[in-house]
């Protein structure tokens, strides 16, 4: 039996696979389908401070191998997660990420420091790269003193583990990574969606309310892949993967290039039991290779 | 209602006419619960273009066969690649999805149900149910021409069937709204069809103060509320076409 | 019959189409398929001062919708070109565009001082992003004051019409784009390909033997979109658009987003038809919408 | 060479093992001259991770027939879709590519053609065209095991067969560089299998100075010369699997 725990800061996880915020809703969607119990968390639904009805309908576009969404964080706001649905979240066995989401920097600060205050919910991520709202958190994650500063805010309200998701619409991603660890972020996720744009040629308008969207699926894996292994290679905080992971070599390939744990998103849509096919295809893959556990395959790429 | 992800076997793809053929599917366990209304999402294998599942409403289902039907019009790829899919092969859906189209209160009921283009799909599954439970329904079904007409026979096992074409081919011309039989007084009126069709059945139906429900075909990604990609917005501000609906009652819309 | 000539800057081209510098060789790689003829321009292959031998095999990975690539601007010099290769082109009668790319200022300038001199050349596409070359052209394009002061010398010894390639690995495009329209560009063309990587699971190793590479392809087509339409919306002077470009819809798109032509890559690969279909296609979308020139469309979507 | 574009169709689909197939084409017009270590680029429909071209060396060409066969090792999902390549169905073709083994000077040459696995691919048309011109080749064929040896039938066709097998099972024990047939004198080896087993052939060859050609398979992109994606290292700097090869005399490779 192989060892599949994985340590995000000072928060242990039984297995290195994390469903990815506005994905898998609040992990309730899919127990039909899988036992939630066994993951290794639930990034829940992008969560603000006030009630956001989000973007106009259309907010979804299909592109080749992969997706543009602008939901722009529609969720009820932050005090209803803690009264009306946390509560329910507490019958499962698994770990609640809340994925903190904002437009201001105040915003930010006080949702983090209302989930600070909840039991059951031992990380944050800190969501400093929608595209998908004006003015949004985007701003935050492209630009490296904007995202040392609500880092650096948050930090002093929220004292358990803190991950920083991360932009990849950013000419140098390290730099930013670089600059939310030495603010104290506990570990950093990437990546977020890229922004990108449909057009419906024979409408001759664009195929979202909002113009642009952001981009998923395995279309972005490599752009994701590179990302990953460079900031890997430049913080000391551990990494968390994701961008179109699909299947459990998709998450390998993440592992090797230095992630420490991995993140499944728009792939939940095409096969809601995705995930934990992942994880078994993992534990055959550290089988299959004598690994007895995953840490060591991870940055275990190698270079000539 | 507990949603369910399988395979599925094709026992049967009909073609209708040039755009719309009908997959009968069967599956390996008996049946569980579906309702009028709801809706499947099919994966399309070894369709480059074709990524995200497909949603289709129920057509009709026989639970002694562990059968449904899908009633599918030819639009791209992936309802392309649908077309040429053979008795055998296997489709994986997930299921039932959505809410369902309420039941009337009373078998005295006088239910007009309308359907235009593809959008007849959910009525005939809703009509048949009706018919089960005691209340004839009558369906007014609109077409551009004769060749848009489907399923006809189908409908007449469960109900009266009138016609609207837009040549005047069969039954009578123009739209649905304008057919005859609206002059009956209706208790409740079903419709699905085109967007801009719905809308004047439900100010029709306003005008006359008849309760209306609609059945909504936004775009989805996950087709189980975990996406938010398919809202549409309602009096209690933007919801999910595929939880909360969808089946919509006209008066919940912000149309 | 509609007009489909186009103008960039002082180059009249007799039709949008034009196919991208490393895909499409000189042209001549393609005579057994199609009339290279008839195509609005070719752009040929990167272009350097001196003979490079291009990265090490393996130099390409198949990704989803996509491919990356390492090629490294193998090219035999500016000089070889000019004797050797141009000479052949002649006998061609569509418009040939030469890629200078480089990995130092002068380089660049150099290179576009001697290609200043060639008759038959009507213009240059300064690839200022290519992400392949080490110390190479990608750190132009991702700084504004670099790529500014390459544009603004090469600008000084060449006086043809300039077109500027822009990388799509920065922040915010619209900033380069400016900055090298100020400096005098004719044009921008983008996007180049996105900075990727590629990982074999089993081997668990790069594909790539420069380990990341540039991605092209359908996949990058949301990406490439959006950053036409931010780019045509910032600057004055025409935009060449490309990045996934397969068919006449996709072609259409970019020319709603604001493209006044457009260019194929990684499409010929698959088909080697394929620019000249799109042609086709483009005419034919022209046609069934009532339009007579393609004007028309360039920048016509339609934004509620 | 001409080169063409074009769709093939497919006139058999013969499974030869467990992991190996042979695909017959048959092209509506006349073949254009074809020559012995060419390759196709064959494009996969409806995959969606099968997005360049697949390459595939020319294995037997039939001018009357107007057809080619392909064999084909499963490798990856692009062959796999292949091997389930129905006949009648089409298959559109980048043909003829490449350069070609070259033909010996004399029709006394006595010719040894070294091929492994699914690498003896382009051997069996070389061969039949070496015993059109009047030399009988010298087939060596290497394989794991008995289950591994493909197209013996065909290659006793054209030539003396030779076999090792890594088991034991057929032929001689152990590895091809290490079979008895080599004892003789050659003036000329062709070799195409894994990359371990070329380099062997390719030292055994200089250690007895015999001429050497093998056929590489690096990853290509465009297949004609135009992305540069493709090369090898040679004496003259990086040379183009897909223009200056796949065929390379040992001496110009930088190995
Ligand atoms: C609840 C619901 C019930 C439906 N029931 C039926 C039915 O019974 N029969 C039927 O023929 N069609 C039905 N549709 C529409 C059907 O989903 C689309 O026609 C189909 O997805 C088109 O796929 P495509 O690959 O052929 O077309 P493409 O145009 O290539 O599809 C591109 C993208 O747009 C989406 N899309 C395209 N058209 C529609 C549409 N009208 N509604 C929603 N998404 C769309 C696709 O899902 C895909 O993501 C229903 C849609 C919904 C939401
Ligand atoms: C000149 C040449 C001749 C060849 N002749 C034959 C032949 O006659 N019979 C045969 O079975 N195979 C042959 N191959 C190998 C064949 O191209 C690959 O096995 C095939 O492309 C694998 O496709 P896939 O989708 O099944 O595998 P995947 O592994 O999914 O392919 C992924 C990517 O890697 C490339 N690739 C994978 N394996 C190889 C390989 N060995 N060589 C080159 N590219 C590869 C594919 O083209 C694709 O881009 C030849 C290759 C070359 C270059
Ligand atoms: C429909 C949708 C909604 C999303 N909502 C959020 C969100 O609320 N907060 C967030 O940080 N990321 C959000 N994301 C981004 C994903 O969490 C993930 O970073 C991204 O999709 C890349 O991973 P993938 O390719 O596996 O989907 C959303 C993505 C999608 C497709
Ligand atoms: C194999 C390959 C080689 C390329 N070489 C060059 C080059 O030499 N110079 C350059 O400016 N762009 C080069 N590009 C980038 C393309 O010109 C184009 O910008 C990019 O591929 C996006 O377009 P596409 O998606 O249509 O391929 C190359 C792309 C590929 C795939
Ligand atoms: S489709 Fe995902 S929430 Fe409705
Ligand atoms: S595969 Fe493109 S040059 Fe050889």
């Amino acid at each position: 039996m192989v060892n599949l725990t994985t340590k995000i800061g000072g928060l242990l996880l039984q297995n290195p696979v994390i469903t990815a915020s506005g994905t898998f809703g609040y992990g309730e969607e899919y127990v039909d389908f899988i036992d939630i119990n066994q993951l290794g968390a639930i990034c829940v639904k992008g969560t603000t401070l006030h009630h956001r009805e989000g973007n106009l309908y259309p907010r979804m576009a299909e592109t080749p191998a992969g997706m543009l969404n602008a939901v722009g964080l529609q969720n009820k706001g932050v005090d209803y997660f803690i009264n009306s649905i946390n509560p329910r979240l507490k019958a499962f066995q698994t770990t609640f990420i809340v994925n903190v989401s904002g437009s201001a920097l105040d915003d930010y600060i006080e949702t983090a420091e209302k989930i600070n205050a909840v039991d059951n919910i031992p990380a944050i991520e800190l969501n400093i790269s929608c595209p998908n709202v004006k003015q949004g958190g985007m701003a935050f994650g492209v630009d490296k003193d904007a995202a040392a500063e609500v880092v650096k805010e948050v930090r002093k309200v929220y004292h358990k583990t803190l991950i920083v998701k991360l932009s990849p619409n950013v000419t140098d991603i390290k730099i930013i990574a670089k600059a939310v660890e030495n603010e104290g972020a506990d570990a950093v996720s990437l990546i977020n969606t890229l922004l990108g744009m449909a057009i419906d040629a024979e409408m001759q308008t664009p195929v979202l309310s909002t113009i642009t969207g952001g981009l998923s699926g395995p279309c972005v894996k490599p752009i994701a892949l590179r990302m990953v292994w460079e900031v890997a290679h430049t913080v000391n905080i551990p990494v968390i993967g994701m961008g179109g992971i699909s299947n459990a070599r998709d998450a390998v390939e993440f592992f090797l290039a230095g992630a420490t744990a991995i993140q499944i998103g728009t792939a939940n849509f095409i096969d809601p039991t995705v995930s934990l096919n992942v994880l078994q295809g993992i534990q055959d893959y550290l089988e299959r290779h004598h690994y007895t556990s995953i840490s060591e395959i991870i940055g275990a790429l190698k270079i000539s | 209602m507990k949603k369910f992800i399988g395979d599925w076997i094709i026992s049967a793809n009909i073609s209708l006419n040039k755009s719309n053929f009908l997959l009968k599917l069967t599956y390996s366990e008996p049946l569980p619960l579906i309702l009028p209304g709801q809706f499947v999402q099919i994966k399309i294998d070894n369709v480059s273009s074709a990524f995200l599942r497909r949603t289709f409403s129920i057509n009709y289902v026989n639970v002694d066969k562990k059968e449904i039907w899908i009633l599918i019009q030819i639009v791209g790829d992936g309802t392309q690649a649908l077309s040429k899919s053979k008795p055998g092969e296997k489709l994986n859906l997930i299921f039932p999805l959505g809410n369902a189209f309420s039941m009337p209160y009373s078998k005295k009921s006088n239910l007009l149900l309308i359907g235009g283009g593809v959008g007849i799909a959910p009525l005939l599954f809703l009509g048949s149910k009706l018919k089960e439970e005691g209340v004839t329904p009558n369906f007014l079904i609109g077409a551009k021409n004769a060749d848009g007409l489907i399923e006809l026979d189908e409908f007449h096992k469960h109900g009266n069937v009138f016609v609207t074409t837009e040549d005047g081919s069969v039954g009578e011309k123009g739209f649905v709204t304008e057919h005859s039989v609206l002059q009956n007084t209706f208790d409740k009126i079903y419709s699905c069809g085109p967007t801009p069709m719905m809308k004047a059945v439900a100010r029709y139906a306003e005008k006359y103060s008849i309760d209306c429900e609609v059945s909504l075909e936004n775009k989805m990604a996950c087709g189980i509320g975990a996406c938010l990609c398919c809202v549409t917005p309602t009096q209690h501000g933007h919801q999910c076409v595929c939880t909360e609906g969808p089946v919509f009652n006209t008066k919940e819309l912000v149309w």
